[in-house]
């Protein structure tokens, strides 16, 4: 078994209209032991952006409390909040360095960045564990579900979701995913950003009548 | 080799008398219907064989086989369940019933448990009573009836997808209007299409093309296929249950 | 084998260790303590590979000591898990890497809350309900997934983990034979004889 | 590369041991095949080489079988020498028949697909990668099999490093315009696809020959030597030790 | 002349001196007083604590300070000096622990104080530490109590008991002439209180105690405490005092007795 | 005699006084004074600015999560804000320490650092600098606010020394003496949060060398716990709210003195 699958988890970010979206499991397992069904793998960097850390959970708190660390430091440096672009490419320079020795994790990033014109727009980005960025348009993926993660999304996301909508397609594509993912689950959270407001919302918020998506 | 031991067995060590071809099959159950489909690319590592070697065979009027995993093993088993039904043919005069059929399939690869055909077999088609069905099987014989499956190199991708669209998995129905028991054919139809257009978005060894055999049970109107471009009918009497194929292009790259 | 459990309840949390040191398939000793009080509200329950615990536990030990004394209070439970997290982190990739496996269990002082955290030689840190590790895991964790209860009073903790033990020797061919079974709540840590 | 073991026994008693080993690199050569208009083509270089060493220099790896079939064989050519007189007694005892009737090409594929299939189900595989191709009834046949029995047709098919070299530029070529194709056209670019093989692939030899099939039947050419220029390869600069 | 010897570095000065290792001695002169005095099984630590200020919060006022379980440390001079020398100490009592399993002894922690001490007497670029230092401890397994000094020179020795910081002269005088051996808790006690009153003036308010009994076992006494202790020692002065007066006029009386005897005798027969 | 010991490295006098530390002390009190006040839930800073002038361009202060008002009041990090009064080059740079400490301490032990474990950081630094060669100590004196959950909200000063102490109420810089008895008098231990900044105004339109306060000369922050979330929140003040602030109390410019003259 890889080391990528040790702990297992998921995370999963999608663009909508003037949103973006990131979601991931709740599970912390050691191989096929379910240790923690509250493991939080999506931290956030700034009022608007956030990442998403799946693999191996140590690398997870590491890396979390690492980029923490060197964004405060840019912000003291820059007194600015640091822009979801920017940070990308802090995610991939701070993965490379550890090029042959690397964090099992592949990151996934979600954050509403200023345009020059001061209006804010969708960016979502994810990179391999040595911090190769692939910037996407509709979704990116990473974890343990991430093939199914791709065969959900690929079939129910479409351009430009409103914040519910988006919601929608982002808790139903993680949850079926998931399903079929004997490492991730247990619970889920969902985190919908849009320029102004971020809304949280854990596994149990979800299901509610009346949320299911029309067939 | 100086270590005699591990010389006087060389051909074991070297010999791997398997390999995986790639591409992606899957069918659903409707009510009085069933629908097959695989893509058509045979591929090996990161070379395209050939973009059209097909993957579903119509084995009676009223079952048809998809069968994914090493091709050579495939090849070779649709022959000898064809030359199995043939024979049933000759020895009672009809064709085998569809649950007959998987059951036939089991046994056929149990038979080979120690040295496996390595497919993957999904048999799609209307049962005796006139039911849509589905049958899925491991390569060495564990078998199911099921409304819907899919299997292959995107199984991962497409299965959770059909969890969702055909058995409504974590969707609540709205109130007193339950989720329903079977899709439409025109709802599963461009269900398939999207599954096999994601599926060859994001894995390389699905694409080039699609065939989707569908099987109508008998006496039901073929309302669904008409107006679907390219379909083709394959049973000729018209009487009885009736197999058509629908071929579309998937992306080549 | 190795055996550790942990679980919070109403203000406490309850930690249990066996007490057998194991050298091959010999035990050496049975009255070995291997929960450590690293402060007066904090406890450590430790295992895995012989050497590596006792001597990363001490570390562990002074540094918090080092802590206290140098601020007058102690660290509170969540930063002396973060703390003891990377040390373990840091370990796991260096020449040499801690085989060693944690369960920490804290009061804080200052938020009057009981905390647990389940630790592995890799550094995973989460805080947990209630935790175990070692082979008693596979039996105790499906247990406390039925009976554990926040709410409980001592005695129903007690009375929980009774069961896990139980359990254990019921069921696992190399149980070990005893506990050491500490508590750490508002008052500080004492140990428990079950 | 495989290992073959004799083992020399008297009375039941193992004596010695000798330890055979056997280059498969010959499977890295490559068949080339396309259809066109009036037929298919095939071509091979004559080289057989163990390992690094071009032992063979001249050996036809392109075989007529009946008269309207060819074979083409990259891999062992003692096995693939075993599969030709498989093949001749096949012909011979089809021929006996009396009947008229020939084996063609796709009978001929699929003979040769249970033949290597039985063989690795025996998990002692001919160590070959095959292309058979031909005419017969006003319909052309192209098909591959190889050591696991896998088969597939296409319009286009190269074995070994051809597959990876030679194939993208024979696809290019032919896909699509199968029926329009003239045999001279065909025979340009198999000559073309062949040069850029020898180019790009060390283990193969600017000698080869082409077969056609037609209606008409089978003709084998006389080995062809391409005129090749190297005189380019001074200017290249940055392979290997050769940096500046 | 001087100028080129005392400054940057600290180096021999032609007589001999080492000018700023003297000068910093003075800033501990200038510091509050410290006292400790050890008794039969008790090690006593007092200092006189500087009023706090109404609005300052006396919790971050602090002049004993732990080393490690079993070992305190009271000291007169430069305040950030002290703090940084002594997370120094701390890190080494962990470290002492860690390494050979042994909690350090009072001796041990005091040499290592003093080594520290002593390097910035000689390192490049540094002028010395301007604090002196009175260590009071067990040592693990012993009940006898330790009582330590060191100074900005980096010497350091074991005493019954000393003083250091303001008027330490006066009042090492003072004990001098009172300690004696194996004083009892509660004599060692009244002994500090008593000695530091020699130069605290402002009584009990201003001073701190610090009781070490056994190994690990440190109590500090809280207002009320010390104030019963000084107005002990001031009845006992009182007393004293009284004693003294009533002698005296008790001599004057008899004196006066005499002479008026004397005078008596004078008197007509 | 004291010449000799009085310049270039810190050094003993004969006197055992170091009097680098004593001019870097005197260097503060020629400051702009700061003023902190401590309630039970928050805490209240004040700054008089220097450093002023029509064309000083403020808009770009504030920016961002780690902004300060410019030259007195700076966040350390999000549990405590911090006054400075001295050379303002100097200050510069022990604020840039302190948030990097406060980050190796966040990093470390994942809390946020406490606040006088912040404060005791920034004194041993300042205390390296009286005690090794070649360096001159920091012309800084600084007033913590914090707040952790040790001790909750809590107000420390350190000087160039490298002390520190925590108060209830104190002051540094320019007229710090008169801020002091001031507070002494006036300071209750109950007092409120708006008393505090009651407080901490009046007492700052006091000892302030101009006649009249207003954001040009005034800096202000507050410290205390969001409500929602119970975190500390700073809240530094813009130069409008400071004016419209000192408009409620009474103390804008439009009634000149009036505060002062009763």
């Amino acid at each position: 078994m890889s080391i990528m699958q040790y702990n297992g988890g998921s995370v999963i970010a999608m663009v909508g209209k003037d949103c973006v979206a990131i979601a991931s499991d709740l599970r912390l397992g050691v191989q096929s032991l379910s240790i923690s069904s509250n493991f939080e793998k999506i931290f956030p960097v700034t009022d608007r952006l956030y990442i998403g850390l799946p693999g191996l959970a140590s690398d997870v708190t590491t890396l979390r409390e690492q980029f923490r660390y060197r964004v405060n430091m840019y912000t003291i440096k820059e007194e600015r909040e640091i822009e979801p672009q920017a940070f990308a490419q802090l995610v991939s320079s701070t993965l490379y360095e550890k090029r042959f020795g690397p964090y099992f994790i592949e990151p996934v990033i979600a954050g509403m960045q200023k345009t020059p014109s001061g209006s804010y727009a969708p960016f979502i980005a994810a990179t391999d564990l040595i911090g190769c960025l692939n910037f996407a348009k509709d979704f990116v993926v990473a974890g343990t579900a991430s093939e199914k993660l791709f065969g959900v999304a690929e079939g129910l996301w479409e351009p430009d979701l409103e914040a519910e909508d988006l919601f929608e397609t982002i808790s139903q594509t993680l949850l079926n995913a998931v399903d079929r993912d004997a490492f991730s689950g247990w619970g889920a959270i969902v985190h919908v950003i849009t320029k102004d407001k971020i809304v949280i919302l854990s596994s149990s918020a979800f299901i509610s009548p009346g949320l299911g998506l029309a067939s | 080799m100086p270590d005699g031991s591990f010389a006087s067995h060389p051909q074991e060590r070297q010999f791997n008398p398997y390999s995986e071809n790639g591409g992606t099959i899957l069918a659903i159950a409707g009510a009085d219907f069933s629908v097959i489909a695989g893509d058509t690319r045979q591929s090996e590592g990161y070379s395209i064989q050939t973009r059209y070697a097909p993957k579903v065979f119509r084995l009676t009027d009223r079952a048809v086989l998809a069968v994914n995993g090493f091709a050579a093993d495939g090849n070779m088993f649709v022959k000898k369940v064809k030359q199995r039904l043939e024979w049933y043919r000759h020895a009672h005069a009809k064709d085998m019933p569809l649950k007959a059929i998987a059951r036939l399939i089991q046994t056929m690869l149990y038979a080979q448990r120690f040295f496996p055909y390595y497919v993957y077999n999904i048999l799609g088609g209307i049962e005796e009573d006139g039911s849509g069905a589905v049958y899925s099987f491991d390569p060495v014989g564990s078998y199911e009836r099921e409304a819907c499956r899919a299997a292959g190199a995107a199984q991962s991708l497409v299965q959770p997808f059909l969890d969702n669209q055909i058995y409504f998995k974590n969707q609540l129905a709205a109130p007193n209007q339950p989720h329903p028991v079977h899709l439409p054919l025109s709802d599963v139809l461009s269900i398939v299409i999207d599954s096999f257009t994601g599926a060859t978005e994001r894995h390389i060894e699905v694409g080039d093309g699609l065939e989707i055999y569908v099987v109508l049970a008998h006496g039901r109107s073929v309302q669904g296929l008409e107006g679907v471009p390219g379909v083709q009918e394959l049973t000729t009497s018209g009487e009885g249950d009736r197999v058509f194929v629908i071929r579309r292009e998937l992306k080549k790259d | 084998m190795e055996v550790s459990f942990a679980m919070t309840g109403k203000g406490y949390v309850l930690l249990a260790a066996d007490t057998t040191a194991v050298h091959s398939i010999i035990k050496v000793k049975t009255d070995v303590d291997k929960i450590k009080e690293l402060s007066p509200h904090l406890l450590m329950a430790y295992s895995g590979e012989p050497g590596d615990t006792v001597q990363f536990a001490e570390y562990v030990e002074r540094n918090i000591r080092l802590y206290q004394i140098r601020h007058t209070y102690p660290l509170r439970p969540p930063s002396a898990a973060s703390w003891i997290r990377r040390s373990l982190a840091e370990s796991l990739r260096s020449r040499n890497p801690y085989s060693v496996n944690l369960l920490l269990g804290g009061y804080d002082t200052s938020t009057y809350t009981p905390h647990l955290y389940w630790m592995d030689y890799l550094g995973t840190l989460v805080e947990v309900p209630f935790a175990a590790h070692g082979y008693g895991s596979y039996f105790a964790l499906s247990l406390l997934d039925r009976y554990h209860d926040p709410e409980a009073t001592v005695e129903e903790g007690l009375a929980v983990l009774r069961r896990c033990l139980d359990e254990v020797s019921k069921r696992l061919v190399v149980s070990p034979g005893k506990y050491k079974v500490k508590i750490v709540d508002k008052d500080g840590i004492r140990e428990v004889e079950l | 590369m495989t290992h073959i073991t004799l083992t020399l026994c008297t009375n039941g008693q193992v004596i010695t041991r000798i330890h055979l080993q056997k280059e498969y690199n010959e499977l890295r050569t490559s068949v080339l095949a396309l259809k066109f208009k009036d037929g298919i083509m095939m071509a091979a270089d004559t080289l057989a080489s163990y390992g690094s060493l071009a032992r063979f220099k001249s050996i036809q790896r392109l075989q007529p079988v009946g008269s309207s079939t060819v074979i083409g064989a990259s891999g062992d050519m003692s096995d693939f020498q075993y599969i030709q007189t498989l093949l001749d007694e096949l012909t011979v005892e089809e021929f006996t028949a009396g009947d008229h009737h020939e084996l063609g090409p796709a009978e001929i594929h699929e003979y040769l697909s249970r033949v290597m299939y039985a063989r690795r189900s025996k998990m002692n595989p001919l160590w070959n990668s095959i292309l058979v191709g031909g005419v017969k009834d006003g319909k052309s046949f192209l098909a591959y099999v190889d050591l696991l029995g896998t088969t597939y047709s296409a319009s286009t098919l190269a074995t070994g490093y051809g597959a990876y070299i030679a194939l993208p530029l024979l696809r290019k070529a032919v896909e699509g315009r199968e029926h329009e194709l003239t045999e001279e056209e065909a025979r340009k670019i198999m000559e073309e696809s062949m040069k850029v093989l020898f180019y790009r692939d060390a283990r193969s030899l600017n000698k080869f020959q082409i077969a056609t099939v037609k209606e008409s039947g089978v003709t084998i050419s006389d080995p062809i030597i391409l005129e090749t220029a190297w005189g380019f390869a001074e200017g290249i600069r940055g392979y290997g030790a050769q940096t500046q | 002349m001087s100028r080129s010897y005392d400054r940057a570095l600290t180096v021999f000065s032609p007589d001999g001196h080492l000018f700023q290792v003297e000068y910093a001695l003075e800033a501990v002169r200038k510091g509050t007083c410290a006292v400790g005095v050890r008794g039969k099984d008790v090690v006593v630590l007092g200092v006189e604590k500087k009023s706090v200020l109404q609005l300052q919060d006396p919790r971050t006022v602090r002049k004993v300070v732990m080393l490690d379980d079993h070992i305190c440390l009271a000291f007169a001079g430069l305040t950030a000096d002290g703090r940084v020398l002594i997370d120094k100490a701390r890190v080494e009592c962990q470290s002492h622990r860690l390494t050979v399993e042994d909690p350090v002894t009072v001796e041990y922690i005091t040499r290592h104080i003093a080594t520290i001490q002593q390097k910035y007497t000689q390192s490049g670029g540094v002028r010395p530490f301007g604090i002196s230092t009175l260590i009071v401890g067990f040592d693990p397994h012993s009940p006898r109590p330790r009582l330590y000094q060191t100074e900005p020179s980096g010497i350091y020795s074991e005493w019954k008991a000393n003083a250091i910081g303001r008027s330490s002269k006066t009042v090492r005088e003072f004990l001098e002439k009172n300690h004696k051996d194996d004083l009892s808790r509660d004599d060692a006690i009244k002994l500090t209180v008593k000695s530091l009153l020699e130069v605290v003036q402002t009584g009990a308010k201003n001073i701190e105690i610090s009781v070490m009994e056994s190994y690990g076992k440190v109590t500090s006494l809280d207002l009320a405490q010390i104030e019963a202790i000084v107005s002990d020692i001031e009845r006992e002065k009182e007393a004293e005092a009284e004693r003294k007066r009533s002698r005296l006029a008790a001599t004057a009386a008899g004196q006066a007795a005499m002479s008026q005897r004397v005078a008596g005798s004078e008197a007509p027969v | 005699m004291a010449r000799r010991y009085d310049s270039r490295t810190t050094i003993f006098s004969p006197e055992g006084r170091l009097y680098q530390i004593e001019y870097a002390m005197e260097a503060i009190s020629h400051a702009g004074s700061v003023l902190g006040v401590l309630s039970k839930d928050g805490i209240v800073l004040a700054a008089e600015k220097k450093v002023t002038g029509k064309l000083l361009d403020l808009s770009g202060s504030n920016q961002g999560g780690y902004g300060g008002s410019g030259e007195k009041i700076f966040m350390l990090n999000s549990n405590v804000v911090a006054g400075v009064a001295g050379i303002t080059a100097d200050a510069n740079s022990l604020v840039n320490y302190a948030r990097q400490a406060a980050q190796r301490h966040l990093f470390t032990y994942n809390e946020d650092i406490p606040v006088e474990v912040l404060a005791q950081r920034l004194c041993d630094l300042k205390q390296g600098y009286t005690q090794y060669g070649g360096l001159r100590p920091f012309g800084v004196s600084l007033l913590y606010a914090g707040y952790d959950p040790h001790y909750n909200f809590q107000l420390y000063h350190s000087d160039p020394s490298g002390n520190y102490s925590g108060w209830k109420a104190t002051c540094v810089g320019a007229n710090s003496g008169t801020a002091q008895s001031l507070l002494k008098q006036e300071y209750k231990d109950d007092i409120t949060m708006d008393g505090a900044i009651d407080l901490v105004l009046r007492v700052m339109s006091k000892t302030m060398d101009s006649t009249t306060l207003g954001s040009e000369k005034l800096e202000f922050a507050t410290l205390t716990l969001d409500p929602e979330t119970k975190q500390p929140k700073a809240r530094i003040y813009r130069p409008a709210e400071i004016d419209a602030l000192l408009q409620k109390q009474g103390l804008g410019k439009k009634e000149e003195d009036t505060e002062m003259k009763s």
